[in-house]
């Protein structure tokens, strides 16, 4: 029924496909996923085999693959509707039975192992073979509803590998980590890092200060949103603590975005120190400025003269930026998932695509990234103090900036709220926990998953105020 | 309400007649204000000449004219807007707004579909998420609805990115123009399920559709419904948010001595160090702020314990307390202070804790997230 | 249908029944509850008037009144199904609409004041009207089903008076008080009270101490648990900090639960320095005693030795409890809920049924309530250090005993599980939170509740070690 | 397993023959042993004769044979059982089953009855809480079930409280005889909207009702069943809970600092007093000791923070850590605590914080309860 259904579903307009050079997500059965640099010479695993990535080249975006028939090679898979559906809701004897009769005992199943290597022989799919266990098993039909899904899920991890083709976006990357790799993106769930976003104020022609123990997650996922420096000033500033000296911690996640030049050009990277000075710089340079200008309108004086200058100072910066190795570090793929050593080989060669980010065509508008003052800021470093962190960051942003505060611990944040309350410099101060949570949806089994993240974190949020 | 190149190249930015401006007076407590030359903002701390704003930075304080009560001008946001727009339907608030543009992995340069407007909340989140290139056609069946947003749209500054359209999308689907466009679809109606075909023409391979639904029933048949026209990860989720309350409590740990409330004495000069600090800061109402300092809300112990501060309330009272505006806790938080530097051995060293909200919203609907299938 | 079907339903069997001087929990339409002790005298309230609450005595609990057509009485009605379920699921236009044409406008009831009160006069259910209403609204039809359920309710708050007579029990009560005066039970939800008996472990013979600020609602509900004090050394003892002179802080909602002579001897009231006198005194005593049997096999002697002690130190301290004032307090009914004053001044009459527990009858089984060690901890007493009060209260406990603290803050909580960790006191610590939800569930309209309470607070569990 | 009037008597009880004992090795890590004279309990840290427990209070500490490894002995309650018992079905944990208890409103002298008995982990609450004048009646479809239920109920001390029937309660309703005698109904069946007119007839008057549902279909039919059949006050409600576990971190507060990670001597000195604590204590294991105090559960910083102290892992590990059992966690604090003693200017000063333990459990099932209409 579904499936007669979905035959008449029109084929969906193009969207994007994958180029040579490109990060892609290979999600194999929605179980496990890896980031992968599809070139001539990388390879993807499906089911214990890899397989050259090739054939990813050209692809749309969203294309699934499964092993062909004699396993010796990847294939496109047409997508067909999911079975669950085709129960009706009124099929009487669906949900019935209990295990009402069952003795637990383990050799009930009468599909033998070579009918089941033959099955997989002849080019049965996965999704035959499991439905021929669930019908050659003698208790499959008296389990519970539970215990019927459990099988099932059990045996199509055995036999059926679909992997699918997906493009790296915030959602889908910070997915791919939390499910694969949580500590590397500092266990940050994907919907925390939406609501960061949005309690921070990121979109296009932002400037926004990052600072963050998350690999970089944060950082790249805002230079998505602000769709990198589209207009002078306008980007994602990275930075860390730990004063000039310090050494840049590992933020390489923005590797898997597969930003354009331009885009990068927007994201910078920099100890706080260093921005902090820039900060003090320029103060001192608008009250040279405010002290010559009085007669003009004093704050429009202040913008115009701070926008020649900032324009002035980045492609001061981008030499030096160049020269001081900002952008000279080894390409790692910190943001290799689950996947083999041959993989993380392949991804640890420049991308094609990403290896001319260094040439001068960054010198484009945006470029270097951004200056404070910011005024958008996202502090997701959770073993740095808030409330130090703030104080620290403060002189660093905008009157009316969007501040998003993140920490798997309530009771730092708590304090730094306590400590920032009332003290005039920001307002609107709220310390919020998402609850977040997945509902399997199919005939007579709709429910809560059973299984759930309760480590959404705690975010604390707050609006700058201007100082006299 | 969006960021712009001239506030990418200054960030800091001044206030100026025409602007839309956030007056804050205390969490949750907020007004959207449209500055005009002789325009005059009043609450109960005063009356506030717009004039006296103009030139100022955003994220400055405003003292009324008279009394020294006092707001903040916050520049608005998508978020402050969610805080202060007028409600013509119920809204989405931004735990759901977060999840639904991220989700649809929206971006600059995005073109997403909408239906329908409602109050327009979501509206002004997906404009800044696909500004500057993109756009959101919005479909609101209501048509006094579709005039107002379209209004608004259009005074916020959204006016190129967003098109309202008033049309009947349970019925009529989609318009045909929009076929194979969009990166994205969102759907906020009683009927989701009835527009699933039509959102799979419109979306283009591996494209996103969302639904929210606050009833699992429309749920289910939507679900039903997108796995029979050609999506694939079908996800069903509910996120909420809840906010936690920030106090310091004094807890008993000399568990012996007997309880000592605090003296006459004590209280009395509690109220009388309020009553200074809110007039020597010129802060609003003196009044109401020695009331506050008086229950203290934030250093009342648990409600239902003998043992108390200066006139400290019950546990309700201080929840009440802590949804007061800053300005009453500002004055609370001197006259404590001041209560302490004056008895440094008798006030127990408080302890910062937290909670959360205990009244806070509930279910606010079901968000249900589908791919286009590629091929 | 559902109508039809419920005829069907048979009668109930009987259950228990109001007798006079009972308190019974007077909810009128779900919204409001008030704890009335049922005797000639008292008062309820329906609609905006008082009536005697003289009808109740002998009616089952669960019964309902509505007002009688005049308005003049109360009288008692049959349930009758909600109607929210006659809706077929597939009736084709309902949740169709939305307020598609609705212009925003108050003047769309074509219902005249004069006619409703014309319905009323006449002795219409509040039902019936309130469907007139809606069948008289010109916008009712277009509104959404979130509207429609909103302006029913509003209309049915306004129409319809409904009152059921419900029996108290630690569900109910804590409920009660959570809806209408949280802060005389300190915000203690019913679910979290729920917890703490299952985590402390309290059912019959058990040895409870209790300290709480909850008004005495965690000391009642773990009484009723236990029975009352049916064997020798079982119930409840309700403690406080303060040392031995403090003044018993209110703990009267245990004159709310209709508790029998003989389960109320089960319930003690006493300062926790008094039962670590007595702890200390048992222990020197069972030392003393120990070294005289010293042949017998230790453990098991100690334990028949303090029993005979304690029925001994029972029946002494009952006497002294009397002379002491320990039952003597002022029945005042601090249980009274949304209320007036005239029920309150009933309400401090001392109920025919409970008057009699200064009588001898009380120094059956059990009287005079537990003494240390107890097996069984409830701390419910937020506003003091949790990690100063488990230590505080640890000598009074048995080892194997279980123990369960409830605070609304997690923090300090979780610094007394940080500092009792590893200490060799007490094992199986947990810091847990409660999220309790309900749920709506009603034809295409189910969902879980719009408005919910987050303040379930958070419990501290742990069973207490053997020290050597 | 229940309170009794012998405990009651004498609460500080002692280990007998024959007796049910919990063996405690760690937080979700019990066992339970039925107490023989010549009986031995194994596990990684050593042997442990049961001889050596006979006449032990509960709450003791048992120190193996050889190596020093301890457990604890505890007293079985209805939560410690559903914590060791063998899962023969999915089981109700405790926030189900108190909420079960209390709203059912059962207490001594009730009468309850439960279908199905399942592994009977809800089963011993409510003999808990109807004891000792009451009864449980249970049902169970499968017959094998039916007996092992019938033999733990008499092995745990339950067998005059509770009595355990084969019996399909979906197709044929609860016996003639319960009808009209029930306090309370439980129902955890695929169907039970199909039981809810047997329910009826057992329940007296103001009586409650309660069935549990994972899934919101079956909550449906049985809150409409329920609605015909003479039920009113019907509340669906979902009751959660998370744990939260509890660490001390080192948050970073000088910024300006670079980060200094510690030293390979003070690794090696970590490492050795780890070792040194392990074996001076006789705790189990000396190897896993040091190997957990090597990792510093407690003491690890926010993973990903370039800064740590002594061979911190990151914060899977740290998870992972406080996941294992105290005798690792007692060796790693001692070992910090020496570690600080030597370094008392080195060590800043750690704070405690909790955070809820990421995978949890989710959802149970739908709890629906009712209360029988009186008339």
């Amino acid at each position: 029924m579904a499936a007669a259904a979905a035959a008449a579903a029109p084929p969906a307009a193009p969207g994007p496909a994958v180029r040579e050079g490109d990060t892609v997500i290979w999600d194999v059965n929605g179980d496990k996923q890896a980031l992968v640099v599809v070139d001539g010479k990388s390879r993807v695993k499906l089911g214990t085999t890899f397989f050259s990535a090739a054939p990813l080249i050209g692809c749309p975006f969203g294309a699934m693959f499964t092993l062909s028939a004699d396993g010796s090679s990847l294939e496109r898979t047409q997508y067909t509707p999911l079975p669950d559906w085709d129960l009706p809701d009124d099929k009487p004897d669906f949900n019935t039975r209990t295990n009402d009769k069952l003795v637990q005992n383990d050799a009930n199943q009468t599909l033998s192992a070579a009918e089941i290597e033959a099955m997989k022989a002849s080019g049965a799919a996965g999704a035959d073979i499991v439905a021929a266990l669930a019908a050659n098993s003698a208790t499959f039909a008296a389990k519970t509803e539970f215990s019927q899904e459990k099988y099932k899920k059990k045996k199509a991890k055995k036999y059926i590998q679909l992997a699918t083709v997906r493009r790296p976006s915030g959602a889908t990357v910070a997915e791919a980590y939390f499910a694969n790799s949580p500590a590397k993106t500092n266990y940050l769930r994907a919907d925390t890092l939406a609501l960061l976003l949005t309690l921070a104020n990121v979109g296009a022609h932002a400037r926004v200060l990052v600072v963050e123990s998350c690999g970089g997650l944060v950082s790249a996922a805002a230079l998505e949103r602000t769709g990198g420096g589209l207009s002078p000033g306008s980007g994602v500033a990275s930075a860390w603590v730990g004063g000039a000296a310090a050494k840049k911690p590992s933020l390489e996640i923005w590797r898997s975005f597969n930003f354009s030049q331009q885009q990068r050009a927007g994201l910078r990277f920099a100890p706080l120190a260093t921005l902090l000075e820039e900060a003090q710089q320029a103060a001192q340079q608008a009250q040279q400025q405010g002290q010559q200008d009085n007669g003009q309108q004093q704050q429009q004086g202040d913008g115009q003269q701070q926008q020649q200058q900032q324009q002035q100072q980045q492609q001061q910066q981008q030499g030096a930026a160049a020269a001081a190795g900002d952008e000279a570090e080894p390409m790692q793929q910190d943001g290799q998932l689950q996947e083999g050593e041959q993989q993380q080989q392949q991804a640890e060669q420049p991308p094609a695509n990403q290896a001319a980010q260094q040439q001068p065509a960054a010198a484009a508008a945006g470029a270097g990234g951004p200056r404070p003052p910011f005024n958008s800021c996202i502090l997701a470093a959770p073993g740095v103090s808030p409330l130090a962190l703030v104080r620290h960051v403060l002189p660093l942003l905008a009157p009316s900036a969007s501040l998003a505060v993140y920490s798997p611990w309530a009771q730092p944040l708590a304090e730094a709220l306590d400590a920032l309350r009332g003290q005039g410099q920001v307002a609107n101060l709220a310390l919020s926990e998402a609850w977040w949570r997945e509902m399997q949806v199919l005939p007579l089994r709709t429910h809560p998953t059973m299984n759930m993240n309760h480590g959404g974190g705690y975010i604390l949020s707050a609006t700058v105020l201007a100082q006299k | 309400m969006l960021h712009t190149p001239e506030s990418a190249a200054q960030p800091v930015r001044s206030i100026a007649e025409g602007d839309l401006v956030v007056v804050y007076e205390g969490y949750d407590n907020m007004k959207a204000v449209r500055v005009a030359a002789n325009g005059n903002y009043n609450n109960k701390y005063g009356t506030f000449p717009h004039k006296d704003w103009l030139g100022r930075p955003y994220g400055s304080k405003a003292v009324a004219k008279k009394g020294g009560g006092w707001v903040l001008l916050l520049a608005p946001t998508p978020e402050l807007w969610t805080a202060v727009l007028r409600h013509r339907t119920q809204i989405l608030y931004v735990a759901d707004i977060s999840m639904v543009v991220a989700r649809l992995e929206l971006r600059p340069g995005a073109v997403v579909l909408e239906s329908g407007t409602g109050s327009g909340s979501l509206t002004h989140s997906l404009a800044r998420a696909v500004a500057p290139t993109g756009h959101v056609w919005t479909f609101e069946f209501h048509e006094q609805r579709a005039q107002m947003a379209a209004k608004e749209f259009e005074e916020n500054g959204l006016g190129g990115l967003v098109t309202v359209t008033q049309r009947d999308i349970e019925e009529g689907g989609f318009p045909e123009e929009m076929h194979g466009r969009a990166d994205g679809v969102f759907l906020d109606l009683p009927k989701p399920y009835k527009v699933v075909p039509s959102a799979a023409r419109c979306i283009r391979a591996d494209g996103m559709f969302c639904a929210f639904s606050p009833c699992i029933e429309q749920v289910h048949r939507t679900c039903e419904a997108l796995n029979a026209n050609g999506f694939r990860d079908i996800r069903t989720m509910e996120i909420l948010v809840r906010q936690h309350e920030v106090s310091r409590q004094m807890l008993i740990t000399d568990l012996d001595a007997p309880p000592a409330g605090p003296t006459k004495k004590q209280q009395r000069q509690a109220q009388s160090a309020a009553a200074r600090a809110a007039k020597r800061q010129k802060i609003a109402g003196g009044e109401a702020a020695a009331a506050a300092a008086a229950e203290g809300p934030e250093a009342a112990p648990a409600g239902g314990s003998p043992e108390g501060t200066a006139g400290a309330g019950d546990s309700q009272q201080q929840e009440q307390g802590e949804q007061q505006g800053e300005q009453q806790r500002a004055a609370a938080q001197q006259a404590q202070q001041e209560q302490q530097a004056q008895q440094p051995v008798q006030q127990p060293q408080r302890q910062v804790v937290h909670k959360p909200v205990p009244f806070g919203r509930g279910h606010t609907g079901y968000l249900t997230f589908a791919r286009r299938v590629a091929a």
